[in-house]
């Protein structure tokens, strides 16, 4: 059927132009439709190309697809945006269900008596190993990222029974293939077993870690429906699975990079601690910002005000804190600088560095002008300030600086802060500020973060 | 309470303006002002009357406020005049001479001394030191380049080039650091020096190259002022500093270590090997001078050097340096004024420090 | 051995183009911005709904009166379905934070 | 042969990997390696994997290999810098012949009487046509580059004998498929026509286009190659050859982009000016620089001398341009700025302006320092300075500035002016500067053309 | 008709890899700096001289004695291998001004 | 030829500084100096001796020279006494006044007059007129600041916050640009008002803001230089300027027509709109001042307004300007003296504009 398989090829396209768009903000909501569209496409053509059999059972097809379409959409539109993360992890178990579906309807329609060491039954298999991995495994996912798993169940030397798990299942799969017909309950058995692998994968991982398993994972589903495809001979399938698992397993890694983890630590090492660090015992947590992160946010935000302290001026960095307030504004974004009464070490040394930089006097607010404004403000980006910042100036009374006015940046959408340690400032005492929930750091030398984030945003 | 000014004997600033009159008088306070005392500030009488205050004399208003602020301690006459247990509130320089502070204690009134603040992040609003400073450093480049008989910046012009002037900041404290930005600004190459472990960083911060003499010590216990050196430091600082001395078109020197004269930097021998025309602004010049030439309200020319000895700089700015100094005031008084009542308490911090005197007996020591 | 000989003869096209499809996938997205993570995640794992196809095609063959299939290919399709729509959906509403300005 | 076609697949990999790593400045010689390597591997596995026939001749193979590799070797040592594309273009040439020589084998190899509509034939023949075309196409490119065919041949009405020329090889080509048999006068026939067609194909395409032109016949080379591989079911031929076709065709229309033609313009236009507009009746050429060159040129130069002028504090880019210079800085350029009297407006304009940038002052050269320094510079940029980098100063009598002493930039490798127009400066008087073998002119105001270089440095 | 329809379900996995291919070679190359063009265009030039496979097929299937053959294909290899050598020498030279200084 | 310079009258620079001295003797020229002439500017005898010239009474000097440089023109006595058409090179403004170029003539002298240097690019560096208004208009800013009670950077700080100084210049030619560099390097917002079309891109290069009067007149064919408005461009000129004088810290006016009396752009009006403590700096003073109530060389208070009348600044900047002026006569000089021969060549288009008196003749007209 040429004529099929081109419109299967155009598909193809479709999808993988879809997903280049994908990996551009740009052009992420075109990528998304245009594989969509491909979906659609190759849903088409799959129902309606001629067939030996003539019993399409259309109304099954139409049930099964209005029922799950209806689902998922519905899903889809209720979820919080906090809980999408979640939501994504159950819906690749659900393709991953289908996958090991197929590959049991697969193997029971095997005749009785067929010679068992052939290719088509291999993949049958293969397809069902990675499908239940994949759903067994989402689903705990799932359930660690929504609350309902504790996320510190701690099963002993996980490495050791995942081990275990890998050799039984595929001894399981060799003694199938060598037994002179389709053995169904054989097969049960390895179900089970594939199912409980997924489980005991994906359970000693922490829940820090988690966003790299359900992209693991969705790789898993892809390689699964690529195999699915092998069995039907369907391009469609095996391109567009194998699409998917190519790119999750990229995504995958890159992922871990951003996080500063190997994917070999969060799979094998599995300990149960997160990625982000826990500072102090009173559960105080510092959030590291990455680059990429920071110049989508800060590029696609209405509103950003600059608070520039000493560190602005040790790091020498008012030349390239101008050049990024440029960058953002040809963006289309309205900065602002916030200017605390005594920033830096003498009066007017903001005033100074700022002047020297061309910054307009217009773009710089006074303290209370500053304050007004916070809280209409997307992101504040605290360039190597900290006293000025910290709000224990206002909510402790045992504080040194309690009752000094300070600029109220937790107004704020989200509070980056530039520093290159936890080290407090001049006053020396801690600032709450950073441990706030949106409050995120980024450590380094002012001026050298401030480059590198230029650069990102100019790229991204 | 009743809150006085006066005019001050010689000074162009004054230690009330009428943003603050206005406040006062809003809380309930009765102010009164002697005529005039705002002029050399460009704060008119009128400004004064349309913010609630009352003109009265010189004597009537020593005689019957409960509050005077002034910019520098009244004289002795005045004082004199003056109801009991009055308040006064200025800059008594306790750690200089303990002369004005004996008299106040004497006159059983009470004295707050603005310099006394402790230098803490809270405490920076009433810092009168670091506003005064501040304005010193800037003046002093104003002047250095007013006298020098060559331009600051660089510049490159069809008729030959003009290399930028190299400006020596001797201390690096508040003033050093106005005075570094202000250097920086008009395009001179700025150094700087001092004993501070933390100025380097400071002074980089500015944009200026830090000279750095090792050995330096540093108290942490003293309130982020500095110390007095040993002497192989003196020593290691005047071989260092004569070599820079002798490039330099400008020196400003600053240093001050607190309760004692002022570090003597500048020796006449480095002086000696200065270009003439260049210039010295000593503001360290009324507590002894950093240079060993400089005399306190003098220019001298030595050796075709100018030296200036000017500790008060900030007078020459009198507008600006009297509103931040009321500012200040305003600031201070938040601690001890609860609506229109005074209330003095010397646990406080601030206070502890700040009171020199008390119903006329000296607190300070 | 020749099991294996076998099938790779058979089928090296097929290996070309799997190879081909791998390296396709990785140069794709081998750009992406960290903060688009997430939303390409979503987007890769709507796609892999693909599998949908099988489901479909199985159905398709079944026969009329194999209820048992049928229901099985009925659940397959729902639930690839369910992650098929659900995932260009929600990856849909990822993408809303990224519309663009008016300059 | 399974481990052939994974061989021949490694191969394929390793030139896809060359490719890519070939279009970025820093991996372009690994990649270069990379694809000499996989070529290696495709011929050492063509050598001696097992065939039918056994008579291998392999002498005659080691014969042409080392002819044709002593060659190509020789030449592309002995090749000047500046004739490296009519090499190029030679080389692409006899790829061609190559091709064309195997069809020309290949349908003599027919046996007679088979029936001529058949897939082998038509890709024999579709191979013989782009073969032929690229060959003579590319031996009349490579003459025109070097100067042995004339530029100015005007073919009167090129599009039409183009059109008919094409027609001409069609008709001739479905008639050799309509015979009972190989008809090899036909053939030789269509041979003639297609040479003929590559020559007036190429012909009245001017010399400023000449590498647009390379670059798509060196594309049809590659499609060429694919379609010889059809004809022998070679998949490393099939898949080397398309892949040289398609990144050759995206590498036309890039070449095009960046020249501000359309490969419409180039192959139908066919007028013989050329890409580059011609200055006045004396033959002054303005050559235009794009950002990519520049970029590039400047990251990997050694030495690089900012002449800044009043354009610079017209656009006010004093800042931009501080952060050019440490843009270069970075990438391990020495970077110097040098500072003519009277540039600007007012005595010490410059000095004002980078002094606000916070330009060391030791980086500021003064003119004699500065004319001594410019012969050992490799790169000059003129930031909006006009008459005082006007040589005319120093070589016309009769000019208004003659005498005046002037920064002497055409010492240096490469000057590079930055401006909005072609405008005089204050003098009002024309500037050869602009119009020198080494001069390059980059358009617009400066401090955009100023963010948009560091950009394009940052990224490349 | 027939024929095309023919031929296409025949080479419908051929069909897939060039489609692939194409895509590769575009995606590969899109981004390329301009002072890179040429480079690049030499780079690939000398890929395309891979037609010397076939001369080389041809060569070892043809008879030993039949000389045309022989000296036809005897000149194909070595117009490629020119180009093949020649490109890739000619490639070399031209990225020399990439070299990487030291830092 | 023997070249001579003599002390200036009233003025603290010197025509040629050793350098050129030594340049001069090398090439065979006698040179001779009245002693003390650079001490002023920081140039003792002792450099000039070092530099092959020799020490003469002023009477001597004057009487044996064939070349007198000056600054200024000598005095009418001075004159009396020089050897018959003997050269003098110094700035006569004879457009201003003939006066001196008459008496030159009178006693049968010649005269170049370096401000008649036409301001053509190749003559650039000759153009005493650039240096030395470079220098009026940076010292003009930092003479204004340290006039002014009030600071000029904007400051942030924990007193309060101070408004950048607002800064208005008149007139953007070489004084009016180098003024609105130095007082933007201060931190002052500054903005200007010219005549000429092509000051708005200046000042904007520069970047502060351009005050646009519609309706100016330009005069290409004036040389570059400004040429006298319409009656109803200055009433334009004059209500917008009101508007931002009345706004303005410190006004610095530089606007001049050549061969007229200064344009009078600041009324009286204008000065009672601005805010005490304010400063004008008038450097057209010596041409009749661009403001109605400055008087040259005087410092006037005007309603508590500082106007300082000085056209002269560039002499406070002594050691510099004397480098400068010195520098362009060398350039100059290498148009008319070839070794150690004079050649005035009087079509060469500079000597054309140049030479004011030849031998007793006056050619300027
Ligand atoms: N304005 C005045 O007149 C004056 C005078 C004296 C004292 N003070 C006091 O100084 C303080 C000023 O507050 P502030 O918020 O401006 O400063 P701050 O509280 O001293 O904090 C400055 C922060 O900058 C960071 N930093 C230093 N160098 C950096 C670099 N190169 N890159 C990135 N970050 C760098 C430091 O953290 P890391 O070390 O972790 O990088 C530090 O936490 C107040 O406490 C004030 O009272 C002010
Ligand atoms: N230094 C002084 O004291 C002084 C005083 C008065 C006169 N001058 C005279 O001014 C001249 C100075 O020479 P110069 O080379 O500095 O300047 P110039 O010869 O006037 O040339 C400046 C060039 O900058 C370009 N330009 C203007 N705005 C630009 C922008 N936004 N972006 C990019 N380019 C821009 C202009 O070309 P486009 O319009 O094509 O962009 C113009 O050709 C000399 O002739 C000198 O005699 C100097
Ligand atoms: N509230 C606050 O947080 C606040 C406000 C203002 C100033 N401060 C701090 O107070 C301190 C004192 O500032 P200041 O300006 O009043 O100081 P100061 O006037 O007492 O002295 C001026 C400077 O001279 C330096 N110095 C002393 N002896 C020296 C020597 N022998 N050689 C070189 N330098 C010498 C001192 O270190 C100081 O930096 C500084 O640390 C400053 O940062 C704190
Ligand atoms: N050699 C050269 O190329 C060279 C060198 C220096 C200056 N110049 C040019 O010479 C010209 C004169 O410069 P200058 O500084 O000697 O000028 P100037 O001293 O004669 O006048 C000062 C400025 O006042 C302006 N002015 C006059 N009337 C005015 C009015 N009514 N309102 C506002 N402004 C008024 C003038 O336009 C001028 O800019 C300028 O164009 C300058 O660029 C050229």
């Amino acid at each position: 059927m040429p004529i099929i398989e081109l419109l299967y090829l155009i598909s193809i396209f479709l999808f993988i132009i879809g997903l280049k768009r994908l990996s551009h903000p740009d052009t992420a909501k075109k990528g998304n439709l245009m594989a969509a569209s491909a979906m659609a496409l190759a849903i088409v053509i799959t129902l309606f190309y001629p067939m030996e059999t003539t019993n399409n059972n259309y109304l099954w097809i139409v049930a099964g697809m209005l029922t799950g379409g209806s689902i998922g959409y519905i899903a889809a539109k209720r979820v919080k945006m906090t809980a999408m993360p979640e939501m994504v992890s159950l819906f690749n178990g659900l393709g991953g269900a289908c996958s090991m579906l197929i590959a049991v309807v697969e193997f029971f329609n095997i005749e009785a008596g067929s010679s068992m060491l052939d290719g088509q039954i291999i993949t049958i298999l293969f397809a069902l190993l990675v499908g239940s991995v994949s759903f067994s495994g989402s689903i705990i996912a799932w359930g660690k990222l929504n609350g309902s798993l504790r996320d510190t169940i701690v099963l002993p030397k996980p490495q050791i029974i995942n081990l275990v798990m890998l050799l039984a299942v595929l001894t399981m799969g060799i003694l199938i293939l060598l037994q002179d017909g389709p053995n169904h309950s054989m097969f049960l058995i390895l179900l089970s077993l594939c199912l409980v692998y997924g489980v005991t994968f994906v359970t000693p991982i922490g829940g820090g870690d988690m966003p790299v398993v359900i992209s693991l994972l969705n790789s898993f589903t892809g390689i699964a429906a690529a195999i699915a495809g092998l069995i039907y001979g369907n391009n469609v399938m095996i391109v567009g699975g194998i699409l998917v698992g190519a790119s999750g397993t990229i995504l995958t890694v890159l992922m871990c990079k951003a996080m500063n983890r190997s994917l070999f630590n969060v799979v094998i090492g599995g300990f149960s601690g997160s990625g982000i660090s826990s500072g102090s015992d009173r559960e105080q947590i510092v959030k590291e910002a990455t680059l990429g992160d920071l110049a989508i946010q800060l590029k696609y935000s209405g509103k950003v005000m600059i608070v520039p302290g000493y560190g602005l001026a040790v790091a020498q960095a008012q030349h390239t804190c101008h050049e990024l307030e440029l960058s953002l504004e040809a963006e289309g974004v309205d900065v602002k600088y916030a200017i605390h009464p005594v920033a830096g070490r003498m009066p007017g040394h903001m005033n100074v560095l700022l002047a020297e930089a061309d910054v307009p006097y217009p773009k710089l607010l006074e303290l209370d002008d500053a304050n007004q404004q916070l809280a209409s403000t997307d992101v504040v980006l605290v360039i190597g300030a900290n006293d000025v910042v910290n709000p224990s100036a206002k909510e402790d009374p045992g504080s040194p600086i309690y009752g000094m006015p300070i600029l109220e940046v937790e107004q704020a959408g989200t509070v980056i802060v530039l520093k290159r340690s936890m080290n407090p400032g001049y006053a020396g005492i801690e600032n709450p500020l950073f441990f706030g929930e949106r409050t995120k750091m980024l450590f380094g030398d002012a001026k050298d973060s401030l480059h590198k984030l230029i650069n990102e945003i100019n790229n991204a | 309470m009743k809150i006085g000014i006066v005019k001050e004997q010689a000074d162009a600033r004054v230690s009330v303006v009428p943003d603050l009159v206005r406040q006062l008088t809003a809380a309930g306070n009765e102010f009164l002002f002697e005529p005039g005392c705002g002029h050399l500030a460009n704060f008119s009488d009128q400004l004064y009357f349309d913010a609630g205050a009352t003109e009265k004399s010189r004597r009537e208003v020593l005689s019957s406020c409960d509050i005077l602020i002034s910019i520098y301690p009244p004289a002795l006459e005045d004082m004199a005049s003056m109801k009991a247990n009055a308040l006064l509130i200025s800059q008594f320089q306790p750690y200089f001479s303990l002369e004005k502070v004996n008299e106040v204690a004497e006159h059983k009134l009470s004295a707050i001394s603005l310099d006394m603040i402790p230098r803490i992040t809270i405490a920076q609003s009433m810092d009168v030191l670091s506003s005064m400073a501040s304005i010193a450093g800037y003046k002093a480049v104003l002047m250095a380049a007013g006298y020098l008989p060559r331009y600051f910046p660089m510049l490159t012009t069809a008729a030959g080039s003009i290399p930028p002037a190299r400006v020596l900041i001797i201390g690096a404290g508040v003033a050093g650091l106005q005075a570094i930005a202000t250097a920086r600004r008009l395009g001179a190459i700025v150094e700087a020096s001092d004993t501070r472990a933390a100025a380097k960083e400071e002074v980089q911060s500015l944009g200026a190259k830090f000279i750095e003499v090792e050995g330096a010590k540093d108290d942490k216990s003293a309130g982020g002022y500095a110390v007095e050196q040993t002497e192989e430091f003196k020593q290691k600082q005047k071989a260092l500093l004569a070599e820079r001395a002798a490039a330099a078109d400008v020196i400003i020197t600053t240093a001050q270590v607190r309760g004692k004269a002022a570090p003597r930097i500048i020796s006449r021998e480095m002086v000696d090997q200065m270009k003439p025309g260049s210039v010295i602004i000593d503001l360290a010049s009324s507590t002894g001078g950093n240079c060993e030439m400089s005399k306190d309200k003098e220019t001298v020319i030595y050796n075709g050097v100018t030296i200036i000895g000017d500790s008060d700089l900030a007078a020459t700015v009198p507008q600006h340096a009297s509103q931040l100094f009321s500012k200040n005031v305003q600031n201070f008084l938040k601690v001890c004024l609860k609506e229109k009542e005074l209330e003095l308490d010397l646990n406080n911090e601030i206070l502890k420090s700040a009171v020199v005197v008390y119903e006329g007996q000296v607190l300070y020591k | 051995m020749d099991f294996i000989y076998q099938f790779i003869s058979q089928h090296i096209l097929m290996i070309y183009i799997l190879s081909f499809a791998i390296l396709l996938g990785m140069e794709v997205i081998s750009k992406v911005p960290t903060v688009l993570h997430t939303p390409l995640m979503s987007g890769a794992n709507a796609i892999s709904g693909v599998v949908i196809i099988g489901a479909i095609i199985l159905i398709r063959r079944a026969d009329a009166t194999d209820y048992l299939m049928l229901i099985l290919g009925f659940l397959g399709i729902s639930l690839a379905m369910i992650n098929v729509v659900g995932g260009f959906a929600v990856t849909d509403r990822m993408l809303d934070m990224f519309k663009k300005k008016k300059r």
